[in-house]
C-alpha cells in the first residue's frame, strides 16, 4: 500500500486529524464527542502511516526522537561553545526551525514508546479523580475553575479525566497496531 | 483436662526437635507423658468409684456449639487408664524397635498425637468434639501405617484403612449432626436423658445407622474389616498399640456409649448383634488359614472385636459387664502377643510361622511373656483371659434371644484363639520338629521383651486377685453403660460346675484338635481362592477399580476436549433454564395480541435498510468461506448497527461504534496473512444441529426482550440525568456526562482494561519460547 | 419498530453460536464478535427506543425534555464496545499465535490440555 | 472524616492500581517493579485489615462515587462478607507475590507480570466492593483480561491453547452478563444493586421476569465461578502457567464468581423453594460429584487441583441454594477457608516442580524425606481442604451439612459428605505419589536439570499456613463474623438501607 498519493495526502491530514481530534475531545462535554472518540480519531492517521510505511518506518518517522548538539569548532572557549549549543538545543525543539546542519552530533537518541504513555493515560484520569479527594468531596468529583478559558470553556477535573481518556486510548490503540503490524 | 490434651499436642510436635536433640533417648520423655498422664487420670479414680463423674467444659466454638467438654466417668476413665498404661508400654518398645531409625522423630509425633486423640475420644462428653478425636485418631493412624512409605504395600494400606475409617467418620458425622437436631444438645449427659424423646424421632433409625456405620468401620466389623489385617503393613508398635488395644476398640466404646442414649431397641440390639457375630466367626475362621504372624493376630483382634460387639448387641446387664471384663483382657494378651511377634520379627527378620522354630532357647525371657499371654488369650485357669472368656460365654449363654447361635459363633471364635494361642505360645518356641531352630541376629534388649512380659504378669495378677485390681474400675464403668443396677460384678476363677465350664472345656480340647490340624486349615486357602475372590476384600479392589475406571471415563467424556460442546452445553444449560424459568413461571401467557401488534407496528421506511443490510450480511458472514468477505461483511453489520443508533438517537454510540468497527477490521487486515483460510470443516449432521442449536438460541433471547418490552419503563436514571446533567454536571451530552461524571469510574475501569489488553498483546507478540526467551 | 431489533438481535445471535460452535479458528474469532455486536444491540433495544431526539440538552434549555433517547443504555454500551474492542483484539493475536504455533486451524485438534493422560511435564 | 470515610473504602481498589501504574512507569525495572508490587501487596493486606476492623465495629460503610446520590451514582459498599473476603484475598495475593519472587522466570516479569497482577488485585477489590450492576460488569472484565493476560503470558503451546477455551466461554460469559444486566434494566430502570431489590419487592407483575433474569446470572456468573456444567474452561486452562499465576487466579478468581452469585440471590433475586432452589441445589450436587471425580482421575498435580477447585465451588453453591443463616455462613467460610488453602496448595506444587522439574506424578517422588516443612505445609493444608478437623475445612464442611439436614435437603448434605471421601481419596494420590513414593528411576533428560530449591519459597506458604490454621482452631471468631455476615446478606434490608439511607 505504499502509494505517493497516499503519502503525501497523510502528510496534510496529520496536522488535521490532531486538531481535528483535540476539538471533539473538548467539545465532547456539550455535543457528540468526549475522549474516547477523540482519542481513536487522533491514531487514524498514525495508523494510516503504519499501514502505508510499516511499524518499523512509522516508529522511525514518528517516534523516534534524536536530539542533537553542535559540532565544536576548532578553539573555540568552553562558554562561546555552551551559548551556541544552547541556543541549538532550543532551537531544535521547535521542530519546522531545526536546522539539518552538517556539523552535528547525535547526542542521544530514544524511542517514544506508545507503551510508556499509557501509564501516563492512567495516571491522568486518577489524578482527576483523587484531586477532589483534597477538596474534601468525594472521589471522582467533578470540580470546576471559576474561570472559564476562551475557547475551551469551562475547565474541571471531568475535562482531565476525559484527557486522560484520550491520551489512553490512543496510546493502546497505537501500541496494538504497531505491535501487530511489526509481527 | 483440657492441658492433658494441649500438653499430649505439644509434645507431639515437639518430637522431631526432641529426636534431634536427644538421639535415641527421646524414648524417655516420651514413656513420661503418657506416665505422667496415667498419674493424672489416677487422681480421678476415687471420685468416680464413689459414683461422681468428673465433668470439665472449656469453650472452643461455641457458635457452632463444638466445644471441649470432658466427661470422666467410669467408662471414660477406664479406657482413659487402658489407653495411657499401654502408652507407656509401647512407647518404650517403640524406643527398641525403632532403635536408630532417622524418623524415629516423626513416629513419636504421630503416635503422640493417636494418643492425645484417643484419649480426647474417650473422655469427650460433646459429641462433636468427640468426632474431632475421633477424625484426628483416623489420620494419625493413616501417619503411622505408611510410616514405611516407600513401599507400595504400606501406602495402598494406609490410604485403604484411611478411607473405610473416614467415610465411616463422615457417616459418624451426619449422625451426630442428625442426633444433635433431634435431640437439640450436643452433650452426651444430657442427651442420655432425652432418651424417650429419641427413641421416637424420625431420626432415631437414620441416627442409629449411620452412628454404627461409624463405629463398625473403626472396630473392623464385617465387612468392613478389611483394612486391618492390611494395617499391619505398620511397624509393630503401631500394631499392638492402634490396632489391638486401643483404637479398633474406639468403635466398641462409641456403641457402649451410646448405648444408654439409643440402645435396647430392636434394631439395635438385632443389627449389632448379627454383624457382632458374623465378624466373630469370620475372623476366627480366617485366622486359623493365616501363616503370617502379625495376620494371624490381626484376625483374631477381628474375631475378639466381633464378640465385644456382640456382647454390646445381646445389651443385658450382664453382657455388658461381661464386655468390659473380655476387653480388658484382650487388650492385655493382645497387645503382648503383638509386641512378642514384632520382636520375633525384629530378631529373626522373618513373620513367617512356618520358618520359625526353637525360639524359646535364645529368647528365654520373650518365651516366658508369650506364654503366659497366649495362655491368656487360650483362657487357661488362672489368667485374666479365662475370667474374660468365661462371663464372654455366659453373655452369649444367657442371651434373651438367639442365644443358641450366638453361643456357638461365640466358642467357634474361642476355639480359633486355643489353636491360635497354641501356635504362638508352643508352636514357635518350643515344639520339636525336623527342622533346626531359627537363627537370631541378635539377642533382644530388654526394651522388646520387658513391656510384653509385664503385660503378661499383669493378665495373670489380675486373673488371680481381680477384685483387688481390676474389678472396682469395671464395675464403675459398667455402671456408666448399663445403669446402675450393674456394678454388682465379682469377679472369681472359680463359678463352679455349669454349662459355661463344659463349653470351656470343650473349647480347649476342640482347640487342640485344630491346632494339630493347622496344616489343614492353612493349606485350604488354596481351595477357597474362589470365595475370597468375592470377599469384602477383593470387592474394595472390584469397586476402587471401578469407581477410578468410571471417574476417568466420565471426566474423560465431560472434559472432552473439544471447545464446541463446551460451548453447546453451556448454550444448552442456559436455554433450558431460561425456558424452564419461562414455563414455570407462565410468563408466555402474559405476552398477547397487542405486544405483537406492538413489535410489528409503526416501522419507517427507511428503517427497514437495516434489515435489508443485516440479514443477508449475517447469513453471508456465517456461510462464506473466504476471510476478506467475512471481515468485511462483519463490518457491515457493524455499520449496519451504527446506523441505527443514528436512527434512535445514539450519536455518541454510533460514531464509537463506527470507528471501532473500522479499526477492528484493519487490525484483521493486519494480521490477516497470518490468520488461517478458512473452510468447511463440519459434517452435515453436526451443521444440522448447531443450526438449530442456534435458532433456538436466537428466538429464545428474541422472545426474553420482547417480554421485557411490554412493560413500560420508568427509568429514574434517565429522568435524573436528564435533569442533572445541565445543572450540576455542567454537561449538555448527558451521555458523555454519564461517562466522565455520574459513572466515570466504569470509564476508570473500562481504560484499565484497554491497557491490560495492550499489554497482553504487546507480551503475547514479543515473548514465546521459540523467541529464545528461557522460560 | 420493535420488529426490526427483535428480529436483529435474534439472528446475531444465532449467527454469532453458529460461527462459534463451527470448529474453524477464524470462525469462532468472528462469531465472538458478532456475539459482542448481539449483545450490545440487544442493551440498547430493551432500554426502549426513541427516535430522533438524541440525549443532549439543547442549547437554550436547562435540562432535557421528554422525549429523548435513554442515555443510560448508550453510555453503558459505550463502555462495554470499549471493553469488547481491548478483548476482542486479544482474542484475535491469540488466534494468530494459536495459529501459528499448532498450524492447525481446526479447533477439536486443540485438546491436549483437557487430556487426562496427555504427556506434559 | 469525609476523607477518611473515602479513603476507607477506595483504599482496595487505589492502592493496587496505583502500584499498577507505578509498575508500568517502570516496565523495564525489575527490581523497582518487585519492591513496589511488595509494597502494594502489604498495603492492600493493611488496608483490607483495616476496612474489615472499621465494618465489623461500624457495620457496613458505604461511600458514592463523584457525590453523586445514592441510585443515580456509583455506590462503593462494604459489609461483612465483602470484607471477609477481601482480607483473605488479599493474604492469598500477598503470599503469591512474595513466592513469585523466587520462582517467577525473568522474561515474564519483564513483561508485565506485577502490573496486571495487580490490575487484577484491584479488580477484585471493585468486584467484592461495588454495589453497582454495571460497575460490576466493568471490574468482571478488568478480570477477566487480566486471567487472559496472566494466562497467555509466557505464550508456550499448551498456554495457549488452554486460553482459547478461556477466552471463547468467558467471553460468552460476559456477553450474557451484559445482556442479564441490560434485561434488569429494562425491567426497573435501574442499575444500583440496592434500588433493584426494592424494586424486585415494588414490581409485582414483573416477579416472573426476575426469575427469567436471574437465570442470565445463574449461566453468566455460573461460568465465572466454574459450576456444572459451565466449568469446562477451568480444568483446560488453569494448569497450564506457571505456578505463580496459577495460583493466584485459582485462589481467587472462581472464588468472586461466587461472591457475585451469593451476593446477587441474596439481594436481589432471592431464593425462594421452587425453579431458583432446584436449579441450585442440581448445580451444587453435580458440581460436588463431577468435581471431585474428575479430581480422583488425573495424574498431574495442578490438574488435580483445577477439578478440586470445581468440586469445592460446589460446597459453596450448596450454601446458597440451603440458603438459611447457618448455610450462607458456611459458605462464606468455605469460600474464605478455600481462597487461602487452595493457593497454598498450588504454591506447594510449585516448589515440588521447581526442584524436579515436573507435576506429572510419573516423575515425581519422595519429597517427604527430602523436604519435610513442605510435607508439613501440604499435609497441614490438604487436611484442610479435605475437612478434617480441627482443621479450617471441616467448620465449613460441618456448617454446610448441618444446614444441609437441618432445613431437610438430606440428599445434598449426604453427597456432600460423600464427595468428602473423595476428597480424601485425590489428595491422598498426591501425598501419596508427590511425596511419599521414592522418586522413579527412569525420569526423561529433559526433566533433570532442575532449579535448585529455594528455602524462601516456603515463607509464602508458612504465612499461609499461620492463617489457615488460626482458621480452623481459632475458629470462633471467624465462625461468629461470617454468621453476622450471613445476618447481614439474609436480612438485605441492612444492605438497602445503608445504601439509600439519604433518601
Amino acid at each position: 500500500m505504499k502509494t505517493i498519493i497516499l503519502a503525501a495526502a497523510l502528510r496534510l491530514f496529520f496536522p488535521l486529524f490532531i486538531f481535528f481530534s483535540f476539538y471533539i475531545l473538548i467539545r465532547g462535554h456539550n455535543h457528540p464527542g468526549g475522549g474516547f472518540i477523540g482519542g481513536l480519531i487522533l491514531v487514524i492517521p498514525f495508523i494510516f502511516h503504519v499501514l502505508i510505511h510499516g511499524a518499523k518506518e512509522t516508529q522511525e518517522k514518528l517516534f523516534l526522537k534524536r536530539v542533537y548538539s553542535l559540532r565544536r569548532k576548532e578553539q573555540e572557549s568552553d562558554l562561546g561553545y555552551s551559548i551556541r549549543n544552547i541556543g541549538y538545543r532550543l532551537r531544535g525543539l521547535i521542530p519546522w526551525y531545526s536546522r539539518q546542519d552538517k556539523d552535528r552530533v547525535l547526542v542521544k537518541q530514544y524511542v517514544i514508546e506508545p507503551l510508556h504513555i499509557i501509564p501516563v493515560g492512567l495516571s491522568l484520569s486518577l489524578i482527576a479523580g483523587i484531586l477532589p479527594l483534597f477538596l474534601g468531596e468525594a472521589f471522582l468529583t467533578g470540580v470546576w475553575a471559576k474561570a472559564a478559558l476562551p475557547l475551551i470553556g469551562k475547565i474541571g477535573t471531568t475535562l482531565l479525566f476525559d484527557i486522560g481518556v484520550y491520551i489512553l486510548v490512543s496510546a493502546v490503540v497505537l501500541k496494538i497496531t504497531m505491535e501487530m503490524s511489526k509481527s | 483436662m483440657i492441658f492433658i490434651i494441649i500438653a499430649g499436642l505439644i509434645i507431639a510436635f515437639l518430637a522431631p526437635l526432641l529426636h534431634r536433640l536427644l538421639g535415641k533417648f527421646i524414648a524417655v520423655p516420651m514413656v513420661l507423658l503418657p506416665l505422667g498422664m496415667f498419674a493424672y487420670f489416677c487422681t480421678f479414680i476415687s471420685p468416680v468409684l464413689a459414683g461422681q463423674p468428673v465433668l470439665q467444659e472449656h469453650s472452643w466454638v461455641p457458635a457452632l456449639g463444638v466445644n471441649f467438654q470432658f466427661l470422666l466417668d467410669g467408662l471414660g476413665l477406664f479406657f482413659a487408664l487402658l489407653i495411657t498404661s499401654f502408652g507407656v508400654l509401647v512407647m518404650g518398645y517403640a524406643g527398641s524397635y525403632l532403635k536408630g531409625d532417622e524418623q524415629l522423630g516423626r513416629f513419636y509425633l504421630y503416635l503422640t498425637l493417636f494418643m492425645t486423640a484417643m484419649i480426647g475420644v474417650v473422655i469427650s462428653n460433646n459429641i462433636l468434639g468427640l468426632l474431632v478425636f475421633w477424625e484426628l485418631t483416623s489420620i494419625s493412624s493413616y501417619l503411622l501405617i505408611s510410616y514405611k512409605h516407600k513401599y507400595e504395600v504400606a501406602r495402598a494400606s494406609a490410604l485403604q484403612a484411611l478411607l473405610i475409617t473416614n467415610g465411616g467418620g463422615l457417616c459418624l458425622m451426619a449422625g451426630l449432626i442428625l442426633l444433635g437436631i433431634a435431640g437439640d444438645s450436643y452433650a452426651i449427659t444430657e442427651l442420655v436423658q432425652l432418651r424417650p424423646e429419641l427413641l421416637a424421632h424420625d431420626f432415631y433409625l437414620p441416627v442409629v445407622l449411620l452412628i454404627m456405620l461409624g463405629a463398625f468401620t473403626k472396630s473392623a466389623q464385617f465387612p468392613f474389616h478389611v483394612w486391618l489385617p492390611n494395617a499391619m503393613a505398620a511397624p509393630t508398635p503401631v500394631s499392638a498399640y492402634l490396632h489391638s488395644a486401643t483404637m479398633v476398640k474406639a468403635g466398641v466404646y462409641l456403641l457402649a456409649r451410646f448405648t444408654p442414649m439409643l440402645g435396647g431397641t430392636e434394631v439395635w440390639n438385632y443389627t449389632i448383634m448379627a454383624v457382632g457375630a458374623t465378624t466373630a466367626v469370620v475372623g476366627a475362621f480366617l485366622a486359623l488359614q493365616q501363616l503370617d504372624l502379625k495376620a494371624i493376630l490381626a484376625y483374631t483382634t477381628i474375631s475378639a472385636l466381633g464378640s465385644l460387639v456382640t456382647l454390646i448387641g445381646i445389651g443385658s446387664t450382664f453382657a455388658l459387664e461381661a464386655m468390659m471384663v473380655f476387653l480388658l483382657a484382650h487388650a492385655l494378651y493382645k497387645g503382648a502377643l503383638f509386641m512378642i511377634a514384632g520382636t520375633v520379627d525384629h530378631a529373626t527378620g522373618t513373620r513367617d510361622t512356618t520358618k520359625l522354630h526353637l525360639l524359646g532357647r535364645r529368647m528365654p525371657m520373650l518365651a516366658a511373656a508369650a506364654v503366659l499371654s497366649s495362655l491368656s488369650m487360650a483362657g487357661i485357669i488362672p489368667f485374666f483371659g479365662f475370667i474374660g472368656k468365661e462371663l464372654l460365654y455366659e453373655g452369649a449363654f444367657e442371651a434373651p434371644s438367639y442365644a443358641m447361635p450366638l453361643t456357638i459363633g461365640i466358642v467357634f471364635s474361642g476355639i480359633a484363639f486355643v489353636a491360635v494361642a497354641m501356635r504362638l505360645g508352643y508352636g514357635i518356641f518350643f515344639r520339636k520338629s525336623a527342622h533346626e531352630a531359627t537363627a537370631i541376629g541378635h539377642a533382644p534388649e530388654p526394651g522388646l521383651w520387658l513391656p510384653p512380659l509385664l503385660l503378661g504378669i499383669a493378665g495373670l495378677v489380675f486373673g488371680l486377685l481381680p477384685n483387688l485390681t481390676v474389678t472396682p474400675i469395671l464395675n464403675a464403668a459398667g455402671v456408666s453403660i448399663a445403669g446402675a443396677e450393674a456394678g454388682q460384678l465379682e469377679l472369681a476363677l472359680w463359678h463352679g460346675f455349669n454349662p459355661i465350664l463344659l463349653l470351656t472345656i470343650l473349647t480347649i480340647l476342640l482347640g487342640i484338635v485344630a491346632y494339630v490340624f493347622t496344616n489343614v486349615f492353612t493349606t485350604w486357602p488354596v481351595h477357597l481362592e474362589r470365595l475370597y475372590n468375592i470377599g469384602p476384600g477383593q470387592l474394595y479392589y472390584f469397586f476402587k477399580r471401578i469407581s477410578a475406571r468410571g471417574a476417568k471415563g466420565l471426566t474423560g467424556s465431560v472434559q472432552s476436549g473439544y471447545l464446541r460442546y463446551y460451548v453447546a452445553t453451556i448454550i444448552i444449560t442456559f436455554i433450558f433454564l431460561v425456558i424452564g424459568a419461562i414455563l414455570q413461571e407462565n410468563l408466555y401467557a402474559v405476552i398477547t395480541r397487542d405486544t405483537w401488534i406492538k413489535a410489528f407496528s409503526e416501522i419507517r421506511i427507511y428503517e427497514y435498510i437495516l434489515l435489508i443490510l443485516m440479514v443477508p450480511a449475517t447469513i453471508y458472514v456465517s456461510q462464506t468461506n473466504s476471510r476478506l468477505i467475512a471481515i468485511t461483511t462483519m463490518s457491515l453489520i457493524g455499520y449496519a448497527i451504527a446506523l441505527a443508533y443514528i436512527f434512535f438517537g445514539a450519536p455518541d454510540l454510533a460514531a464509537t461504534q463506527f470507528l471501532i468497527e473500522t479499526l477492528t477490521a484493519v487490525l484483521f487486515v493486519l494480521v490477516l496473512h497470518k490468520l488461517p483460510t478458512l473452510r468447511t470443516i463440519k459434517t452435515y449432521r453436526a451443521n444440522l444441529a448447531s443450526i438449530t442449536l442456534s435458532t433456538v438460541f436466537g428466538a429464545t433471547m428474541a422472545y426474553v426482550m420482547v417480554m421485557v418490552r411490554q412493560f413500560p419503563l420508568d427509568s429514574e436514571l434517565k429522568a435524573y440525568y436528564g435533569e442533572a446533567s445541565w445543572l450540576e454536571a455542567k454537561g449538555r451530552n448527558i451521555v458523555n456526562v454519564i461517562l466522565v461524571d455520574f459513572r466515570a469510574f466504569d470509564t476508570l475501569g473500562e481504560i484499565t482494561v484497554l491497557a491490560v489488553a495492550a499489554l497482553g498483546i504487546f507480551s503475547l507478540l514479543n515473548l514465546y519460547p521459540e523467541k529464545g526467551d528461557q522460560l | 419498530m420493535d420488529l426490526i431489533f427483535t428480529i436483529a438481535v435474534g439472528l446475531l445471535f444465532a449467527a454469532s453460536l453458529y460461527m462459534i460452535l463451527h470448529r474453524h479458528l477464524f470462525k469462532l474469532i468472528v462469531g465472538l464478535m458478532v456475539f459482542g455486536l448481539a449483545s450490545n444491540l440487544y442493551v440498547f433495544a430493551i432500554g426502549r427506543l426513541t427516535r430522533e431526539q438524541s440525549a443532549i440538552i439543547p442549547g437554550d434549555a436547562d435540562v432535557a425534555f421528554e422525549p429523548f433517547a435513554d442515555p443510560v443504555p448508550q453510555a453503558l454500551i459505550l463502555t462495554a464496545i470499549v471493553i469488547g474492542f481491548g478483548l476482542q483484539a486479544f482474542a484475535i493475536v491469540l488466534v494468530k499465535r494459536l495459529y501459528q504455533v499448532s498450524d492447525s486451524e481446526d479447533i477439536d485438534e486443540l485438546k491436549n490440555t483437557d487430556k487426562i493422560d496427555s504427556t506434559e511435564k | 472524616m469525609q476523607l477518611q470515610d473515602n479513603l476507607l473504602l477506595l483504599l482496595p481498589m487505589l492502592v493496587p492500581f496505583i502500584g499498577a501504574v507505578l509498575c508500568i512507569f517502570c516496565w523495564r525495572a525489575i527490581v523497582i517493579q518487585k519492591i513496589i508490587a511488595l509494597l502494594t501487596q502489604i498495603g492492600l493486606t493493611g488496608c483490607s485489615i483495616w476496612l474489615l476492623q472499621h465494618v465489623v465495629q461500624q457495620g457496613i460503610a458505604t461511600i458514592q462515587i463523584g457525590g453523586w446520590p445514592a441510585p443515580f451514582g456509583i455506590t462503593i459498599i462494604a459489609d461483612l462478607f465483602s470484607c471477609l473476603l477481601l482480607t483473605a484475598g488479599a493474604l492469598a495475593g500477598l503470599a503469591v507475590i512474595i513466592y513469585s519472587f523466587y520462582d517467577l522466570d525473568k522474561p515474564r516479569i519483564r513483561f508485565g507480570y506485577y502490573p496486571v497482577v495487580m490490575i487484577m488485585q484491584m479488580g477484585i477489590g471493585g468486584t467484592l466492593l461495588t454495589g453497582d450492576l454495571f460497575n460490576l460488569y466493568v471490574w468482571f472484565e478488568i478480570l477477566l483480561i487480566c486471567a487472559f493476560v496472566l494466562i497467555t503470558i509466557g505464550g508456550t503451546k499448551q498456554q495457549l491453547e488452554g486460553a482459547l477455551k478461556y477466552v471463547t466461554i468467558n467471553l460468552i460469559a460476559s456477553g450474557l452478563l451484559l445482556v442479564g444486566i441490560g434485561t434488569i434494566y429494562g425491567m426497573v430502570g435501574s442499575l444500583n444493586m440496592a434500588q433493584i431489590a426494592v424494586q424486585a419487592q415494588n414490581l409485582p407483575h414483573m416477579q416472573g421476569l426476575f426469575v427469567v433474569a436471574s437465570m442470565f446470572f445463574i449461566v453468566s456468573v455460573g461460568i465465572k465461578a466454574a459450576v456444572f456444567p459451565l466449568f469446562f474452561w477451568l480444568p483446560a486452562s488453569y494448569h497450564t502457567p506457571p505456578i505463580a499465576i496459577s495460583a493466584i487466579i485459582a485462589g481467587l478468581l472462581t472464588k468472586v464468581g461466587l461472591y457475585v452469585l451469593v451476593r446477587l440471590f441474596t439481594l436481589i433475586f432471592k431464593v425462594e423453594p421452587g425453579f431458583t432452589t432446584d436449579v441450585l441445589l442440581v448445580m451444587a450436587g453435580l458440581t460436588m460429584v463431577v468435581g471431585v471425580l474428575g479430581a480422583a482421575s488425573q495424574n498431574d498435580y495442578r490438574k488435580v487441583l483445577s477439578f478440586s477447585i470445581v468440586s469445592q465451588i460446589g460446597y459453596m453453591l450448596m450454601g446458597l441454594a440451603i440458603f438459611t443463616p447457618l448455610a450462607i455462613a458456611g459458605s462464606v467460610y468455605f469460600i474464605m477457608h478455600n481462597m487461602l488453602v487452595k493457593t497454598n496448595l498450588f504454591l506447594v506444587g510449585g516448589a515440588v516442580a521447581q526442584e524436579q522439574g515436573s507435576f506429572n506424578f510419573r516423575y515425581l517422588g519422595g519429597v517427604y524425606k527430602k523436604r519435610p516443612l513442605l510435607a508439613i505445609i501440604f499435609f497441614i493444608s490438604a487436611m484442610s481442604l479435605a475437612g478434617i478437623p480441627p482443621f479450617s475445612g471441616f467448620w465449613g464442611k460441618f456448617m454446610l451439612a448441618k444446614a444441609g439436614f437441618e432445613s431437610g435437603f438430606y440428599t445434598i448434605a449426604g453427597i456432600s459428605l460423600g464427595a468428602g471421601v473423595i476428597t480424601i481419596i485425590y489428595l491422598t494420590k498426591i501425598w501419596n505419589q508427590v511425596f511419599l513414593k521414592d522418586k522413579s528411576k527412569d525420569i526423561p533428560v529433559n526433566l533433570l536439570h532442575k532449579q535448585p530449591f529455594k528455602k524462601m519459597l516456603q515463607l509464602p506458604m508458612l504465612l499461609l499456613l499461620t492463617v489457615i490454621l488460626a482458621l480452623g482452631i481459632f475458629a470462633e471468631p471467624f465462625i461468629h463474623l461470617t454468621m453476622q455476615a450471613a445476618e447481614e446478606l439474609l436480612h438485605s434490608e441492612i444492605y438497602i438501607n445503608a445504601v439509600l439511607k439519604e433518601n
